[in-house]
């Protein structure tokens, strides 16, 4: 259980929420995607504030649980945005929503 | 490091982590996939008790669990009969997508890797296991009188207007 | 009062012309613009005669800053010798008579009023380039005598055939005077100055007198130069070609200004610079001139346009002078320049006389109705200026004498003066001096080569006094060959004929007695014929008296020496100009006397008495006879080049075929205005701006790229991001 | 203040014009042309009271402007701003006189577009502060470009474009170049002292300061460069000139007539101004005759001359030739520059100004045939000079006086400066005597193929040039004469700036 | 410098708490005044921002400067200042917009206002953090903000299509970006600004980390900062989102989201990465003069071909940046200054541009360039407006726009920095290409339909005044300069 576990499973989730980002079909999967990304930074800040800063030194966890409050609130906007691209274009399909181009 | 029961259920919510969130990317059916997210989720709020973050556990389970996979589950059902994402990958473009993608996300990692191996300062800091005191009250008072007043009443700003923004757009148009 | 005399001379003429201008401008005309510019003309006329009075022994400049910066003073002014007055006497003289004539010949003419005017302007830059002190004044009064030439020939410009060969001549010359102004930079590099003789500072030709041996390549070149602008005007070969042509415009501009004054001019440049002909210069000088009259005098025996035929003889006549000045005959140069003018003038006159005679039938004459008669055999119809009027055409003249006696009297006056007939001829004086200067010349040189120059002298004498009276014979003698043409000739009217009796005085030596009074007319000084090194070049040539090989640029300088032993005093250079020997004269004369009755005796053979057939000649010799009447091939040759190159260019840029075909004008400038023109048109077009355009569109097409990569996929975008993200990592972590 | 007043006087009357209602023409026209009398008449006077016996500038103004930068609101004039700046006061009202009946839509625009040009002209033949200088020669971009775009002909979209892109791409090199030389304007030795500086005057003098940065050789090279380009384009100088024919061919005749008598003025007038009097040592590198590069400012104007001759002479479109006739006469400006001595650089002055007055000539007697005839196809004249002498007349002068006549303006300037090219580059000077006779042969061809041989029947109806037109041609034609008899008249007016000129070039 | 506490920090941060109060009332307005009264909700959201402006001056200049408020979090300077004024007027200038602009006439609801309010609460705070979850949440408080302000118009596809993107599009990249921020967090040991660079130097020095994680980091922020600002490659959203978006919006997002991001950029940089030490393991300038280079370039090119006003002005705002970004290539003051006057610049010319663009959408109903047709006829002022903006855009004297690029080139030319000159040069003569594309339509092409003239109200008159004056004169005037100068001056230097 060192530091370098943390990062390393942090990283993972890191890269797996790129990929899903990237290659997903649907946009609430990406959304997903994004919320493994924003996870892993979370890890990140835990397993620093645990390892790096002085034990007493909380700071990297209560950035975490800023994170996570955030995250919820992109993700509210996300769904409602979601929403209103499927009442708009019938799907939420990322490819198919580009009329904009060019 | 000897092998204690501590690490083999470290290694287990860290397994289960990883395989879930690789789950959450790979399943075709959007529910499933938004299940492994919260296994996930669960995962990594696992691991912050072993980080010895328990306010920040219990807020990931509560937050994340609790409000957020609901939501997203919600969105699933509003937006598709169907969860199933297309079966097939048919077309070259996608093909090319997973590829590209994939070789991004790969490389991505690999210079993650990278740093995370080479960086001196984070090589060797083995987790103790000295257990520290409950943070909630810590975090109570960081936040409330501390250094954390700011940006609290900030994000409390920023989630009441991302409640009026999500409210106005999701909000069907009353045309007259 | 030289001054004054000289302004007033200046001002009179250009008044005259400033006043039509300024009337031109309103679109109005002074009704009686020939009366003002003839009367102009005429103060002028006697504000010279007085000026004679004036002449000061020693030359005087007279200046005053045109352009002065700051380290150089670009002077004009005047500079008055006996040459200078004598030029401005005949300048004047034949100006005011062709004034006179012009009142009757152009009688009628629509633009009546603008050709005395074009006369005025011209009789100004004439006038003064002659009394210029300086190389710029000279090429200022050059180029607008050029252009009052151009503006002249054009005078019917309704005519292409008028509007080609002004354009032709102005373009020919242009040439020539580009040499011209090279050679005056060349000297003002050298001398910081233009002006020729001591002013406030001291002129090129003290400068030029102080120069080196070392130095002589560069000013023989320079010398040459400035004579390529004499080439040009004074239509030398090989830029000859325009003074024929020339010939469009109306019979007194060609007897003023290609005969008498302006083609003269380069003949007296080329006398104004004579203190700077080195060796080689006037050895090129004397041999462009010599081969100009031997060719011009051949040429003009088979010329059938009465105009061209004085044209070609006015060509052969200026080769004459050159090759005076080229031989260091300078007073016969300029005495035959003198003669020459009167009697050209009086024999162009004439030839107008009978043209206007045979005018009269032509309402319209300078219209293009005016019917052009092809009488030329078809093969050799296709060259230019080969197409007759009607009324120059010398076969449909003939027995003219008895219709028209005062212009048959005063032309053959002219022609017995041409012709060199001895003695009581003006002519003869003057081409008999230059004849023995060459003569004399050649003896110094003791050169076979250069006795050359002798013969072809002596030639182009005989061939021009058979020419001419081949041109007497055919126009007065014989029977009229067109009967209605005859018919409707008559005598000219009294403004015509009177200056046609006043040039036929001027016809006889009495009235050029100032050419015989030694004190009177003196050559300057010619320092590089005589530069003092020669002794020391060659010492011992002066007791060997063998010949020497002409060397180029200047170094034959033993040649001087040896004229150095020759004429050790001043008195034996008085004698005949620079060269004159006593037997040279004696041997020049006779053989003059002798070639010319020749060649008016073989005349007579051929074309009065007809025992020996011109056409018979002419197959038996078919060669030659092509030869001259081709022109050697002059104008064939600038058009064949011409065309050539025009095919070869038609077929690499066939969008320029419509701006090729048409319009093409034998001369240089035709060669280069098509190839070289629709290339560099081309290159511009394509090259330059496409280069330009290029870029352009390569910047446009990478913008429609980079457009592309925008396709409106969200996930495309992102991986844009995040590749861009791994890319700078990757790049700057191997930096 | 007279020279302020001279310039924005015209800013003034673009202000006036906006402020009068569209639908009065007349009365936009006749401000606009008092609007322009005016800087003529303080011209006059400019003319009349300028002491010609110094080199040093007079009419200074110098207040300070903005502070962060050192720059300064600096106007005067010296001999040769002071000429140029008499040519674009003159050319201004004849150009709205030219304008008065052929433009026929937005006539309120085109007068404040005109005035405000007429602004940017004037302030950059008086400017004294590198940085306003720079501003006023822009100033004259956009007004130029709407100038050729609104009122040009069929292609003027594409000719306003080119003009604005290719003078942009110029201007913005000269703009790092003058950047680069405010940066170093206080670095001597290596170490910054006092502050930097946009002053001409001072500029000059640290050029030619020992140890200064500015008078640093690899430096003043890079540096002339950059404004070389800058003017070159403007110029224009081979092969930046392929926008010149295209801007001159579908600018309206007034415009063309701006466009070659003035603008391209202000090319050689920068080059003279900037290059060669503050950068003498790069000056020295590009025209010391040594090796390529020593005489590559002699061989561009070589280019030119050649080049922009053989370009006429293959021309059909009647204002396209005389478009490229210009390129070939600024040739003999670059070339006279290049000599670096009195005459050379005196020939170029008087080149930039005969020039001038020259070709709006020809551009105004084209605009006199396009708008009888409707087009300038030049084969498709002939015989005009039946019809219409005195129009025949006029351009038979003005063609004489492009064509290097002697007794008329275009001589003199031509001829000065190759006698002073000659003693410096004796090759391309004996070579560039080429474009005299190719010159001749453009024009006279021209001549010949409109005005001479038989009349075209289509147009023997054409009128005869109207009492408008020669209004705006005789003030030309009286200049062209009265400069090619007394050319002093000029000289005269920069003798001592020249001379001052030559010295400081002659001392490195 | 002891930051405040708490408390003592209240008064300081009088202007951003009068936001919030502001934006609450003018929720609380909008459910007081009828549907048709609207109009009085905007006027309120205008007094509150005059009420804000008055308050920041009133403190910049009653209190001393600069000073560390919330215990480090923010930092109130010259600096923050100099934005907030900046911000707050583009703000005014997009509710003025917002009023004219036909397209968001039904949507004006007390909501709209009271966003806008938040939105220059996030800048604000973007301006002054200096703390690196401070810097996050004031990023994400702009972020989110924009997305719902960009799909305002729900009935609109386009509007939604852009607010999925920018979503998106800035949920990935501030994702990355806190990433980042996690990773300079577990190398410095610590979230404040002013300490992270002294501590990364230390730590790069003994060798305890290596570059490249210092790399992979300031290469993550930069994403989420490179997106704020619209930088290559972080500048793919911003076309689409500005084609969509309601015109008032895009020049919204174009002006001051912009400035935003460029403030926090400069603070992040220049504050946080300024260490030489950092510089010399990881040379981020030329990092930054590449992006720079190619966001200009790639902004330009694809600017080319555009047939939409509205996305001509979003490539062209793109390419904008990256001239902005040259000034932060060279981490000295004269570039921040040559950034801050080009902001101030670009704030009138820009939003100016825009305004013309909702009137003639207003007007025309096209945002095409065809649309613009013979508009040098039918509406000559607009018109000349048009011009003075695009001129300015493109750089030409005498309109500021040249001033600032001006003071660009000089600080770059400074540093030796010449290639990016160049290619700024270049680039600007390219950009003049597309401009007059728009000079072309409006004043070469005749209009197909009825050539009538359009009259507009003095108020609108007035407002385009209120951007036209200043583009021709800021160049002219010396305040601005020392405006600017003033306002970098007190930037903490590492």
């Amino acid at each position: 259980m060192t530091l370098q576990h943390y990062l390393v499973i942090s990283a993972i989730l890191f890269t797996l929420g790129i990929f899903a980002v990237l290659t997903r079909r649907n946009a609430i999967s990406i959304l997903m995607g994004i919320e493994l990304i924003l996870n892993s930074c979370n890890l990140n800040f835990a397993a620093f504030s645990r390892f790096v800063t002085p034990s007493d030194d909380i700071n990297g966890q209560i950035i975490a649980i800023f994170g996570i409050v955030l995250a919820a609130a992109e993700a509210a906007v996300f769904l409602a945005i979601i929403l209103a691209i499927y009442r708009e274009f019938g799907s939420i399909r990322p490819d198919e929503v580009d009329t904009l181009k060019g | 490091m000897e092998f204690t029961l501590k690490t083999f259920i470290f290694y287990g919510f860290a397994l289960m982590t990883v395989a879930s969130a690789l789950l959450v990317v790979t399943v075709r059916n959007i529910v499933h996939a938004a299940f492994s997210l919260m296994v996930t989720l669960f995962g990594v709020a696992g691991l912050y008790v072993f980080l010895q973050a328990d306010f920040l556990a219990a807020t990931q389970v509560i937050v994340y669990v609790g409000g957020i996979l609901v939501l997203i589950l919600f969105g699933v059902m509003m937006t598709s009969g169907h969860f199933e994402m297309p079966r097939q990958i048919k077309s070259r473009i996608e093909r090319g997508q997973l590829l590209l993608g994939g070789v991004v996300a790969l490389a991505l990692f690999m210079l993650l890797l990278t740093v995370i191996a080479n960086t001196p300062a984070w090589k060797n800091l083995i987790d103790d296991g000295t257990e520290l005191p409950p943070t909630t009250e810590k975090i109570g008072e960081f936040i409330l009188a501390g250094e954390f007043l700011l940006p609290f009443e900030v994000v409390s700003v920023l989630l009441l207007v991302a409640l009026i923004g999500a409210a106005l757009i999701s909000r069907k148009e009353v045309r007259d | 009062m030289i001054v004054s005399l000289i302004s007033l001379i200046l001002l009179c003429p250009l008044a005259a012309f400033a006043v039509f201008g300024l009337l031109g401008l309103a679109n109005r005309r002074f009704p009686r613009q020939d009366y003002l510019s003839t009367a102009a003309m005429l103060i002028a006329l006697a504000c010279s005669f007085l000026l004679l009075r004036e002449v000061v022994p020693k030359p005087e400049a007279h200046t005053l800053n045109w352009i002065s910066l700051g380290d150089v003073t670009f002077s004009m002014g005047f500079y008055l010798d006996s040459v200078t007055v004598i030029m401005l006497i005949v300048v004047t003289l034949v100006s005011s008579l062709v004034h006179i004539f012009s009142i009757g010949y152009m009688h009628g003419d629509p633009r009546y009023p603008r050709f005395f005017a074009y006369l005025s302007l011209f009789s100004f830059s004439m006038l003064f380039l002659v009394v210029s002190d300086n190389l710029l004044g000279i090429y200022i009064g050059w180029e607008l005598v050029g252009l009052c030439s151009y503006l002249l020939i054009g005078f019917w410009f309704e005519k292409d055939s008028a509007a080609n060969a002004c354009k032709k001549a102005f373009l020919t010359t242009r040439v020539g005077d580009v040499g011209m102004f090279i050679g005056m930079m060349m000297l003002f590099a050298k001398f910081k100055t233009l002006s020729l003789y001591d002013g406030e500072t001291d002129g090129i030709f003290t400068l030029a007198a102080n120069l080196n041996t070392g130095d002589m390549v560069w000013l023989s070149i320079a010398g040459i130069l400035i004579f390529c602008g004499a080439i040009g005007k004074s239509a030398q070969m090989p830029l000859h070609t325009w003074l024929p042509d020339a010939m469009e415009g109306p019979t007194p501009v060609s007897a003023l200004i290609h005969a008498a004054t302006m083609v003269a001019a380069g003949v007296y440049l080329t006398a104004r610079m004579f203190p700077i002909l080195t060796e080689t210069s006037s050895l090129v000088i004397a041999y462009v001139g010599g081969i100009t009259a031997l060719v011009a005098a051949t040429i003009a025996i088979v010329r059938f346009d009465i105009k061209r035929v004085l044209a070609y003889s006015t060509i052969s006549q200026l080769g004459y002078m050159m090759l005076a000045i080229g031989v260091g005959s300078y007073v016969a140069g300029l005495f035959h320049l003198t003669t020459h003018a009167f009697f050209k003038a009086l024999l162009f006159l004439g030839s107008g006389s009978v043209i206007h005679a045979f005018h009269a039938m032509h309402a319209h004459g300078h219209d293009d109705e005016h019917a052009h008669e092809h009488n030329e055999d078809a093969e050799t119809e296709h060259v230019l200026g080969s197409e007759i009027p009607s009324d120059q055409d010398m076969r449909n003249m003939g027995g003219l004498r008895h219709k028209m006696p005062i212009t048959f009297i005063t032309m053959l006056i002219a022609t017995l003066s041409i012709s060199g007939v001895p003695f009581i001829f003006s002519g003869f004086w003057s081409k008999d001096k230059i004849l023995a200067g060459v003569l004399g010349r050649a003896m110094e040189w003791n050169s076979a080569h250069h006795y050359i120059l002798f013969v072809i002298a002596l030639l182009a004498a005989g061939i021009t006094a058979f020419y001419m009276f081949r041109l007497i014979f055919m126009t007065f003698f014989g029977e009229p060959r067109n009967q209605e043409m005859h018919d409707m000739a008559h005598e000219s009217p009294l403004s015509m004929t009177v200056p046609l009796i006043v040039l036929a005085i001027l016809s006889f030596p009495v009235v050029n007695t100032l050419w015989f009074n030694k004190d009177y007319v003196k050559p300057p000084p010619q320092p590089h014929l005589h530069a003092p090194t020669h002794a020391q070049v060659a010492p011992d040539t002066k007791t060997g008296g063998t010949g020497f090989a002409l060397s180029i640029f200047g170094v034959s300088e033993a040649v001087a020496a040896e004229e150095d032993a020759g004429h050790g005093t001043q008195d034996a250079h008085a004698d005949d100009g620079h060269h004159g020997h006593g037997p040279a004269h004696t041997i020049a004369m006779i053989l003059s006397i002798c070639v010319a009755g020749l060649g008016i005796f073989l005349s007579w053979l051929f074309y009065q008495r007809r025992t020996l057939s011109a056409e018979s000649v002419a197959t038996t010799f078919r060669p030659v006879y092509n030869l001259f009447w081709h022109k050697y091939y002059f104008d064939e040759f600038y058009d064949g080049v011409l065309v050539a190159l025009t095919v070869w260019k038609a077929r690499l840029f066939a969008q320029f075929d419509g701006s090729v075909v048409d319009g093409i004008v034998n001369g240089v400038g035709v060669v280069t205005r098509d190839i070289l023109a629709a290339f560099v048109g081309f290159f511009d077009n394509r090259v330059v701006d496409g280069l330009v355009n290029r870029v352009a569109q390569v910047t446009w097409v990478v913008g429609g790229r980079i457009r592309r990569i925008q396709t409106g996929a969200i996930q495309t975008y992102l991986f844009v991001v995040l590749a861009g993200i791994v890319l700078l990592i990757l790049i700057f972590r191997a930096l | 203040m007279l020279l302020s007043l001279m310039i924005f006087i015209p800013l003034l009357g673009m202000i006036a014009v906006l402020l009068l209602p569209r639908e009065s023409e007349e009365l936009i026209k006749r401000v606009t042309l008092i609007f322009t009398l005016i800087p003529l008449a303080l011209a006059v006077v400019l003319f009349i009271s300028y002491d010609r016996s110094t080199a040093g500038t007079q009419y200074v103004v110098n207040v300070p402007w903005i502070d962060a930068f050192n720059i300064q609101y600096h106007i005067g004039i010296d001999g040769l701003s002071v000429t140029l700046l008499l040519l674009t006061a003159l050319l201004g009202p004849i150009c709205v006189i030219a304008s008065w009946r052929n433009i026929e839509k937005g006539i309120k625009a085109y007068m404040a577009l005109f005035l405000l040009l007429e602004t940017g002209m004037l302030g950059f033949f008086a400017a004294l502060d590198l940085f306003l200088f720079y501003v006023f020669f822009e100033l004259t971009l956009l007004p130029m470009y709407f100038l050729i775009g609104i009122w040009g002909g069929p292609r003027r979209e594409y000719a306003a474009i080119k003009f604005f892109l290719y003078t942009l791409f110029g201007s913005v090199l000269m703009l790092v170049a003058m950047i680069a030389v405010y940066l170093n304007s206080n670095i001597v030795n290596g170490v910054a002292e006092g502050l930097r500086t946009f002053d001409i005057p001072t500029l000059i003098a640290l050029a030619s300061t020992e140890g200064h940065a500015l008078a640093n050789l690899d430096f003043q090279i890079w540096v002339f460069l950059g404004f070389f380009i800058g003017f070159a384009v403007k110029v224009p100088i081979f092969p930046f000139h392929t926008w010149l024919p295209d801007a001159h061919v579908e600018a309206p005749t007034a415009i063309s007539v701006i466009l070659a008598g003035i603008l391209l003025k202000m090319g050689t007038y920068g080059l003279v101004r900037v290059n060669m009097a503050m950068f003498p040592l790069g000056l020295d590198h590009f025209t010391n005759g040594i090796g390529f590069w020593g005489n590559s400012l002699a061989l561009l104007g070589f280019i030119n001359i050649v080049y922009g001759s053989f370009c006429a002479l293959a021309q059909t479109d009647f204002k396209k030739l005389v478009a490229y006739s210009s390129i070939g006469h600024m040739g003999f400006v670059i070339l006279g520059l290049a000599a670096r001595n009195d005459t050379g650089i005196t020939g170029a002055i008087l080149q930039m100004f005969n020039h001038g007055v020259i070709s709006a000539m020809l551009f105004l007697l084209v605009g006199v045939l396009y708008d009888r005839a409707h087009h300038r196809e030049i084969n498709g004249f002939g015989g005009l000079g039946t019809r219409m002498p005195v129009y025949t007349g006029i351009t038979t002068l003005a063609f004489m006086a492009s064509l290097g006549l002697p007794g008329l303006s275009g001589f003199v300037g031509e001829a000065l400066s190759l006698l002073g090219a000659y003693s410096e580059f004796k090759w391309l000077t004996i070579l560039s005597t080429i474009g005299i006779v190719v010159g001749a042969a453009y024009f006279l061809w021209t001549l010949q193929r409109v005005f001479l041989g038989n009349l075209n029947p289509k147009y023997e109806d054409l009128p005869e040039i109207n009492g408008r037109e020669i209004l705006t041609l005789v003030p030309l034609a009286i200049l062209t004469i009265l400069l090619g008899v007394w050319p002093n008249l000029a000289i005269d007016m920069f003798r001592e700036s020249v001379t001052n000129l030559v010295n400081v070039l002659q001392a490195i | 410098m002891q930051p405040l506490s708490n408390i003592d920090s209240l008064l300081h941060f009088s202007p951003e708490i009068l936001l919030v109060i502001f934006a609450a009332a003018v929720i609380i307005l909008d459910l007081i005044v009828k549907d048709d009264e609207s109009v009085a909700v905007a006027y309120l959201s205008l007094v509150g921002l005059g009420c804000v402006c008055a308050a920041v001056l009133i403190i910049h200049f009653s209190f001393r400067n600069p000073v560390s408020l919330f215990e480090g979090m923010i930092r109130l300077d010259e600096f923050s200042t100099f934005f907030k004024i900046l911000l707050l007027f583009a703000t005014a200038a997009t509710i003025l917009f917002s009023l004219r602009s036909e397209e968001l006439d039904e949507r004006l609801k007390g909501e709209y206002y009271a966003l806008l309010l938040a939105i220059t609460l996030g800048m604000f705070l973007m301006a002054s953090a200096t703390n690196l979850l401070m810097i996050f949440i004031a990023l994400e408080t702009v972020s989110l903000t924009s997305y719902i302000l960009a799909g305002f118009l729900t009935h609109s596809p386009r509007s939604s299509e852009a607010a999925f993107k920018y979503i998106t599009y800035g949920a990935v990249a501030s994702g990355t970006m806190l990433f980042g921020l996690s990773l300079l967090f577990g190398m410095a040991g610590t979230g404040d600004l002013t300490q992270i660079g002294g501590q990364l130097t230390e730590h790069l020095a003994s060798g305890a980390v290596a570059p490249l994680a210092v790399l992979i980091a300031i290469t993550f922020v930069l994403a989420g900062v490179g997106y704020k600002i619209a930088s290559v490659p972080f500048h793919m959203w911003s076309p689409d989102v500005y084609e969509g978006a309601p015109i008032p919006i895009t020049a919204f997002l174009s002006v001051a989201s912009k400035s935003a991001g460029f403030a926090l950029f400069i603070r992040f940089f220049y504050t946080g990465f300024g260490a030489t030490g950092l510089m010399e393991a990881v040379d981020w300038p030329l990092m930054l003069a590449i992006v720079s280079a190619l966001t200009m370039t790639v902004g330009n090119l694809a600017a080319l071909p555009q047939q939409n006003v509205k996305r001509l002005l979003a490539y062209s705002s793109i390419a904008h940046g990256g001239y902005l970004l040259m000034g932060g290539v060279l981490l000295t003051s004269e570039g921040i200054e040559a950034i801050l006057f080009y902001l101030i610049v670009y704030l009138f010319m820009n939003l100016g541009a825009f305004y013309v663009v909702v009137l003639v959408a207003n007007e025309m109903g096209s945002e095409t360039i065809e649309g613009y047709r013979g508009l040098g006829s039918r509406a000559p002022l607009i018109a000349i407006a048009m011009v003075i903006f695009l001129a300015s855009l493109t750089g030409i004297p005498p309109f500021a726009g040249f001033f600032g690029k001006w003071l660009l080139f000089t600080a770059v030319l400074e540093q030796g920095y010449y290639w990016l000159a160049f290619v700024g040069l270049l680039n600007s003569v390219v950009s003049l290409y597309y401009y007059a594309r728009i000079f072309k339509a409006m004043y070469f092409e005749d209009a197909d339909e009825e050539t009538d003239r359009v009259a507009f109200s003095t108020g609108t008159f007035a407002l385009l005044s209120v951007f036209v004056i200043p583009t021709i004169f800021i160049g002219f005037l010396n305040i601005f300069y020392t405006f600017s100068n003033v306002s970098v001056s007190v930037l903490p230097m590492q």
